[in-house]
């Protein structure tokens, strides 16, 4: 209890120190045990600010920064430590002090004391208006525990129906999707319906020989390859490429009487 | 509450007091509460039938009414406007795809069985699918196939004609118009089903 | 309704069925319900600024009273029965002095920016601070400010009001008194005319 004792009389710096009471000391003993408690150079301030038992329209901040500083002081004896905010005040106070005490100097363009006085003065009126006004606002009579609301909310029934939309675009896509979707197939020939060059070369070089007067090409199809459009577009092309072939080696002639007519062919003889 | 010593006013004002009281009290419970709950509640000597009684004539007609179930009490909404309180949500979705291409085979090709649209998508069709493109009213049955086994033909409604605009199923654009219109962009492998006039064109340049 | 001809009668059934119409509507909503909602929810062609003064002042002094908060609208019970009422109260988390003194600043200097709390308070804003006034949905963010770095700001919302019953910020306690001293004016330091950097410097000397 002996630091409580050097900060009661540290207190003693103060303007009211002479009438300082044990309520009073007890006070200022706290503010420096609670320091924790503080919220920022302002808060302690406007705590300070209380011991001069006047409007705060009317305080001394001249004998404001000097309880602060005295409390700076007295916290540093006591080796507390302050935070970095706390001691950065504590300077500009102290430059505060400085600027009250001595006369203005006409000469610098910078605020003058009485005008930074001013502006603290009102800082801390400011806050402690927003904290009557927080109090203020706390003891309103508040939703959930002085208010009520509807207990049995009657929820709203919400009915969902989903219409479901399609356009003319999206039906064509659909359906060109679907009829072209084996080409998006890794691409694998279909031998089966294919004749190739060679079959129709075997084939031809096998029956060109009984061929002494012009016939049609597909008069060579085979049988099965006739009928499905498929084969048989497959066969006219082979067997035409064969004609083509055995004719390059002079073993047939090959004659087409008009655009689109069909193709015959016959066997050359040979002199 | 009032302080006037005259016993009739003060009456009136305790009784006015007490209707207050049940109705906050029934405002603020989630469930109906017992008239032996409100009593409990209520500051002793209230008469509680008869705020319940002026609570009851008071809410008579409004849009919440002052309901009895059992022996509990309880505000609801009003019968008549319960509608307020529902909320339809249409949403608008996109056809799947599976159905879009039903729906496309369908218009293509109707009448059409469910084992010839199976054919030509190359997958199995959803009994849930042709019932969702009925009961949206864009396909119907048509008549059975004279196919043994009779099956079933779907075709499309008018309502399906109305929502696309078309006239007809004819009016259907053709696959070379959807090649032109850049919707098909590979040719398909000669021969392929459904293309008669492809097949057609090159069957009689080679003199079928 | 009524199928009577007379204009004025049918006048007076019509408000007399939107007053109800509204009456149910928020009586079946614990939380407050806008005015665009409730319009969109009622007939077209209702008054419904009609609709709720006649219901405001039908349920005056009542044990239920409508209140209104921002644009939005709520039945919430008379504050004098709230002992009546303690077995509803929600367990509130306590609020610390750095909160509630961060809301009363938000609420009395909306909108305001993080700086400008740091500045009043003279002490740095922490972040957990205005992150739970916002979760409790209290506060939200505004518009961002047109002064260098647009910094956001901060404003009450409308749960915020519901809670402290209040029908706008301007109904806060005290708003008036404060304004008259000239205590909501944002006053810079002396010295600081617009130079930013010096009005920097000197912010941080106060804590901003």
């Amino acid at each position: 209890m002996d630091g409580g004792q050097d900060v009661a009389r540290g207190a003693d710096t103060g303007p009211n120190a002479g009438h300082a009471t044990v309520a009073d000391r007890r006070a200022a003993e706290a503010l420096i045990v609670d320091v924790e408690g503080f919220e920022g150079p302002l808060d302690l301030l406007l705590t300070l600010s209380r011991t001069q038992k006047v409007d705060l329209r009317q305080i001394s901040i001249l004998a404001l920064a000097e309880q602060y500083l005295g409390f700076v002081e007295k916290a540093r004896v006591l080796r507390i430590e302050l935070a970095a905010d706390y001691l950065v005040m504590a300077a500009w106070l102290a430059f505060l002090k400085s600027r009250l005490l001595l006369p203005p100097d006409p000469a610098t363009e910078e605020p003058s004391g009485e005008d930074l006085a001013a502006h603290l003065a009102f800082q801390l009126e400011r806050l402690q208006a927003m904290r009557e006004a927080s109090a203020q606002l706390m003891a309103r009579p508040r939703l959930g525990r002085d208010v009520f609301a509807r207990g049995a909310e009657e929820a709203v029934t919400v009915h969902r129906s989903t219409v479901h939309h399609a356009s003319l675009l999206d039906l064509m896509q659909a359906y060109a999707r679907v009829k072209t979707r084996d080409e998006f197939r890794p691409f694998v020939m279909d031998r089966r319906d294919l004749m190739t060059m060679e079959q129709a070369l075997d084939r031809l070089r096998a029956m060109v020989g009984e061929a002494a007067d012009w016939a049609d090409i597909s008069a060579y199809f085979p049988e099965d390859w006739q009928a499905a459009p498929r084969r048989r577009r497959s066969a006219t092309a082979a067997t035409f490429a064969a004609s083509l072939e055995l004719a390059k080696e002079g073993r047939i002639e090959i004659r087409q009487g008009d655009i689109f007519a069909p193709i015959e062919i016959r066997r050359k003889d040979t002199a | 509450m009032t302080d006037q010593p005259e016993t009739a006013q003060f009456d009136a004002a305790s009784r006015a007091e007490a209707e207050r009281m049940v109705e906050a009290l029934l405002f603020a419970s989630a469930e109906p509460v017992a008239t032996a709950e409100l009593a409990r509640r209520l500051p002793e000597g209230t008469d509680l039938a008869r705020a319940l009684d002026d609570l009851r004539a008071r809410y008579e007609g409004r849009g919440v009414e002052l309901r009895r179930s059992g022996d509990s009490w309880a505000f609801r909404t009003a019968p008549d406007l319960g509608h307020l309180l529902e909320r339809h949500a249409v949403e608008t979705r996109k056809l799947s795809r599976a159905a879009t291409e039903t729906l496309a085979i369908i218009a293509y090709h109707q009448p059409v069985t469910r084992a010839e649209i199976e054919e030509i998508r190359g997958v199995s069709v959803s009994r849930g699918t042709v019932d969702q493109l009925i009961d949206m009213g864009w396909v119907r049955l048509g008549r059975r196939k004279m196919t043994p086994g009779r099956p079933v033909t779907f075709v499309v409604t008018e309502g399906f004609l109305d929502h696309f605009g078309l006239s007809s199923p004819r009016d259907l654009p053709g696959l070379r118009e959807l090649r032109a219109a850049g919707l098909l962009d590979n040719r398909p492998p000669p021969g392929q089903g459904g293309e008669e006039e492809d097949a057609q064109a090159q069957d009689s340049l080679f003199g079928a």
